[in-house]
């Protein structure tokens, strides 16, 4: 143990320092899910599928708009998988906590804004 | 080690028409259930007799005016026997199987919280995981017993 | 006679030996426990509850998040159990790639555990090493599934993503680097003195005691009895891959340390088969949104023992009953019985040898799916709980 | 007392330098520990994290000072200010700056081991005034400790007293500056077994028996918090420093004055790698379990502790 605890003294410290030095993700990460609206179709697939009840349709078909909810999402991508247009992508985004859970609503709308 | 048939056979050799149901739907699984009369007496047979020392778990289902209760027995960590039998929902009461298998302890206080059965002769029927103050007569995985009901009760507390 | 001559040792619901919220009160004679009582539930969820009106695939996740160390163990446990009840196989190379993931995870899980006894035991230095070490088996996991701790590797037919054939190399390297950090630990624990004056004979759970209260996984291993759901009743593919079942005779937390210590390197060879091994072809199939009624037992090997689940269906989406039983539970019984005459200062130590994982074991806070409800507490809320709580 | 005097105990090296030196080699002692682990250890307060310490105590200062009910409050009040007070004097007695201690005075060895003892005294009485099951049993946990250890942390310290025919830890320093040798050469089973008790003293791993954190919380400790808690941390550090400091005056030379370098940087010189060395030997142990530590002292290092004296007597290692 001695040699082992002794060695360890010229090696790079194992640990980032990590807010000051940014995380790096792989590809394929699942952060938070991205609609791309110009896609989407409403077929409220990903609102029936979402185990968490994160993903709300407003309005319906084409016209409608999604409610997102960041503070109930699990980030299972089970949205992802079940649209039919390929409109949803995992970004890589993953520092997502916050302190006010009314912040954490991101709001689709068809004119491709987000609120 | 005993093939699952042999087991079935010898199962159904023993109790003859206390058998209610026996399904065998694939390969060292075996759905068993008796009459509530004759449980008692298939569990002495089925640890004594044919070794189902490990007792994995109780599940207690509501079948709607009546509660089954499932014991899963286990031979040679391979052969699951799922042995059940129901009592009426309105007197949900059996013997503690605690003295043949002493770890059904803690399962059986889980579906005694759960599903309101009593067990005659438990050492220590307490509630098991639900919080302090949780009302006596609300059994959470009773069919009758709604989601937002059971939150309102959790809250209030 | 007349006077007390126990104290009661409160252990939890918040204690540093411990990583979840648990109670155990200890009657302590001088140093010796002479009584331990065990109160469970503080992270009771209502899973099973819950898993009532959502859908098969929503069910999926939940599952998934009844435990985060063996998340895959039962989502595992978990598909198995439903595609029984659809009649359905998934595609072999699906089941390979369960298999990986499920060795990696019980990688990550062991690896987590002997960091976690080397604490309990105070050698932090140990513990600092081997949580390193992990995050080699985390990274792994999260450049092949998306995530660190919840793959959702596994899903209704198969697994949801595939292993392409030119990750294997980068998998065997940091496997084959993992694998010589694995052998540095067990050298350490077989020498380290203090570490063994600590463990050796501490917490001696005796092979009848270990049948007798129905004990699983290492604990139930370390004590002698080859038992492993893996060996014994294969599932994914377990059948076809060669491996060991590790035994240990002496029952006590040293045992326990060894057995899981030798599975990781049971566990890198297994992946390794499985990696040279897998057959090409699709990793998942289609299923129906409705389960046919019947019902099914299933069950997995855990990093923690073994896990058992129930599912009954009723020809519609959701299942009508699910019932889990996590290893932990299990080996509540036979921790009572190690407990009591060891010293205090054992206590920690025999804790930890099961290797608790309590939120696995209560499963079911009601998970917030009411839309317009949230069930947070406020200050005001949190000081009259407390204050409650005092009086 | 003239203006000078004052200084020197209150600012160098008195009270504000000991503080400083204390922070300082918590600082050292943390960042050796972590980079022992593969750790970075202190990191944003400062640079390298060097005022992390110095931080902490800000925060725990100005944290709630939470008293418990049922506890003697007398006690509970004046037990922080003693435990921070008392390896302070015994500081005053080991020579930093000069070759002489601020108080030297013939005897003062024994005055430091009856200060060794009083510490752990009040470790005692602080974990016996909370009031708690945890404090009471580390308080316990400590007095049992310092059964075991006293013995012969005080037969290694009388070593080197032997070997300088002197009372005065100034005297015994002179004497090997003088003598040009150590008394780590001359006594090594002596300096081993000083170490070892040092670490007990400390409640270092693999004796940290009174506050084992995964068994008892904090031993002793739990019930305070705040400036109290402070105080305490701040004791440590002083702890910290005066091991650190004895060894070097009893078995490494003490603050000598080599050449044109001030005795101030010979006594940093020396007690770093001291300290370097505790926190080396805290990283590589298991904790013990008390009555496994109880008899490993009373067993084996009371026995090596007097084959020292035996040797000494005998003429070798002097």
């Amino acid at each position: 143990m001695a040699k082992e605890a002794f060695e360890q003294l010229f090696r790079k410290p194992a640990t980032t320092k990590y807010p000051l030095q940014k995380a790096s993700v792989p590809a394929g990460f699942r952060g938070r899910p991205v609609w791309d609206m110009k896609k989407c179709i409403g077929c409220s697939l990903c609102q029936n599928n979402c185990p968490s009840g994160a993903i709300e349709l407003v309005g319906k078909g084409m016209e409608c708009e999604i409610k997102y909810f960041l503070d109930r999402c699990v980030f299972c991508s089970q949205c992802v998988e079940v649209c039919p247009r390929a409109a949803i992508v995992m970004s890589t985004e993953f520092e997502l906590a916050g302190f006010d859970r009314s912040k954490m609503l991101y709001w689709y709308k068809r004119s491709g804004e987000v609120l | 080690m005993e093939k699952t048939s042999e087991i079935s056979d010898r199962l159904k050799e023993h109790l003859k028409d206390n058998i209610v149901e026996m399904k065998n739907p694939r390969e060292s699984r075996i759905f068993l259930r008796v009459k509530k009369e004759a449980f008692r007496e298939t569990l002495e047979y089925v640890v004594g007799n044919l070794g189902f020392k490990h007792l994995s778990t109780i599940t207690g289902v509501d079948l709607g005016t009546e509660i089954e209760l499932l014991y899963h027995m286990v031979l040679n960590d391979a052969i699951v026997l799922t042995l059940g039998f129901s009592v009426p929902k309105e007197k949900p009461t059996t013997r503690t199987i605690t003295d043949l298998v002493p770890s059904a302890v803690l399962y059986e206080r889980e579906v005694h919280e759960m599903l309101g059965v009593d067990f005659e002769g438990h050492p220590n029927l307490i509630p098991l995981v639900l919080p302090e103050g949780w009302p006596q007569d609300v059994y959470p995985l009773r069919k009758d017993r709604q989601f937002e009901e059971l939150r309102k009760i959790a809250l209030e507390k | 006679m007349g006077y007390a001559s126990t104290i009661k040792v409160p252990f939890g619901p918040q204690h540093p030996a411990l990583k979840e919220p648990e109670s155990f009160i200890f009657e302590v004679e001088g140093d010796t426990v002479v009584n331990v009582t065990a109160r469970l539930g503080y992270v009771h969820r209502g899973v099973e509850k819950a898993f009532e009106r959502r859908s098969y695939v929503q069910n999926l996740y939940l599952a998934e998040r009844i435990c985060g160390i063996c998340s895959h163990a039962h989502t595992t446990c978990y598909v198995q159990a439903i595609e029984e009840l659809l009649n359905i196989d998934p595609p072999p190379r699906a089941k390979y790639i369960r298999t990986i993931i499920a060795e990696l995870e019980r990688l990550h899980s062991h690896s987590l555990w002997v960091g976690v006894a080397a604490h309990e035991a105070g050698f932090d230095t140990l513990f600092m090493y081997t949580w390193r070490d992990r995050e080699e088996v985390m990274e792994l996991l999260e450049a092949i599934s998306g995530n660190r701790v919840h793959y959702a590797m596994n899903t209704l037919g198969g697994v949801r993503r595939d292993m392409p054939a030119e990750t294997f190399p980068t998998v065997k390297k940091h496997l084959d680097s993992f694998e010589k950090r694995v052998n540095e630990y067990s050298h350490i624990m077989k020498t380290e003195q203090t570490f063994l004056k600590r463990t050796t004979g501490v917490g001696i759970l005796k092979p009848e005691d270990a049948v007798s209260t129905c004990a699983v996984g290492p604990n139930l291993r370390a004590s002698g009895i080859k038992e492993d759901v893996r060996a014994d009743e294969p599932y994914a593919a377990y059948g076809e891959t060669p491996f060991q079942v590790i035994v240990h005779g002496g029952g006590d937390v040293l045992c326990r340390a060894l057995v899981r210590i030798e599975e990781m390197t049971e566990s890198i060879n297994i992946i390794r088969y499985a990696l040279d091994h897998i057959p090409d072809g699709p990793v998942r199939i289609r299923t129906p949104v409705a389960v046919p009624a019947g019902e099914a037992v299933s069950r997995v090997e855990a990093p923690r023992g073994e896990l058992i689940h129930y599912a009954k269906s009723n020809g519609t989406t959701k299942p009508e009953r699910y019932k889990v039983r996590a290893p932990t539970l299990a080996n509540i019984p036979s921790l009572a019985k190690t407990l009591i005459g060891a010293h205090l200062a054992d206590v920690p130590l025999i804790l930890a040898g099961i290797d608790p994982c309590f939120s696995c074991m209560d499963r079911m806070v009601f998970v917030d799916q009411n839309r317009d409800k949230q069930w947070v507490w406020n200050m005001e809320e949190l000081k009259r709980h407390a204050k409650v709580e005092r009086n | 007392m003239s203006a000078i005097e004052a200084a020197e105990i209150l600012v160098f090296p008195g009270l504000l330098f000991l503080i400083v030196l204390a922070f300082f080699y918590e600082w050292v002692d943390r960042k050796f520990f972590a980079r022992v682990q593969n750790r970075c250890g202190p990191l944003f307060a400062g640079p390298a994290g060097l005022f992390q310490p110095f931080a902490d105590f800000v925060k725990l200062i100005s944290k709630e000072d939470i008293v418990p009910a049922a506890c003697d409050k007398i006690l509970f009040d004046a037990t922080p200010i003693f435990y921070f007070a008392l390896p302070l004097t015994a500081l005053f007695l080991v020579p930093i700056a000069t070759q002489s201690a601020l108080i030297a005075f013939d005897g003062d060895l024994i005055f430091m081991m009856f200060i060794f003892a009083l510490i752990v005294i009040t470790v005692f009485l602080a974990g016996w005034s909370s009031m708690n099951r945890f404090s009471i049993i580390g308080a316990v946990r400590a007095a049992l400790q310092m059964l075991s250890y006293e013995i012969p942390l005080a037969l290694a310290m009388i070593g080197p007293a032997l070997a300088a025919g002197s009372l005065s830890i100034s005297a015994i320093a002179q004497w090997q500056s003088s003598h040009a040798s150590w008394g780590l050469w001359l006594q090594p089973i002596g300096f081993g077994t000083a170490i070892i008790c040092m670490l007990a003293e400390l409640e270092f791993v693999p004796f940290d028996i009174p506050e084992a954190e995964t068994e008892i919380v904090a031993g002793w400790r739990t019930e305070f918090s705040g400036r109290k808690l402070a105080l305490f941390k701040l004791g440590r550090d002083f702890e910290l420093v005066l091991a650190s400091a004895l060894i070097t005056s009893l078995f490494l030379g003490g603050a000598q004055q080599v050449g044109i370098i001030p005795p101030i940087i010979m006594f940093l010189l020396k007690t770093i790698p001291v300290i370097l060395l505790f926190s080396f030997l805290r990283s590589i142990f298991a904790r013990l379990r008390i009555d496994q530590m109880t008899s490993g002292m009373w067993k084996y290092l009371v026995p090596i502790a007097i084959l020292q004296l035996l040797l000494i007597l005998l003429g070798i290692g002097k």
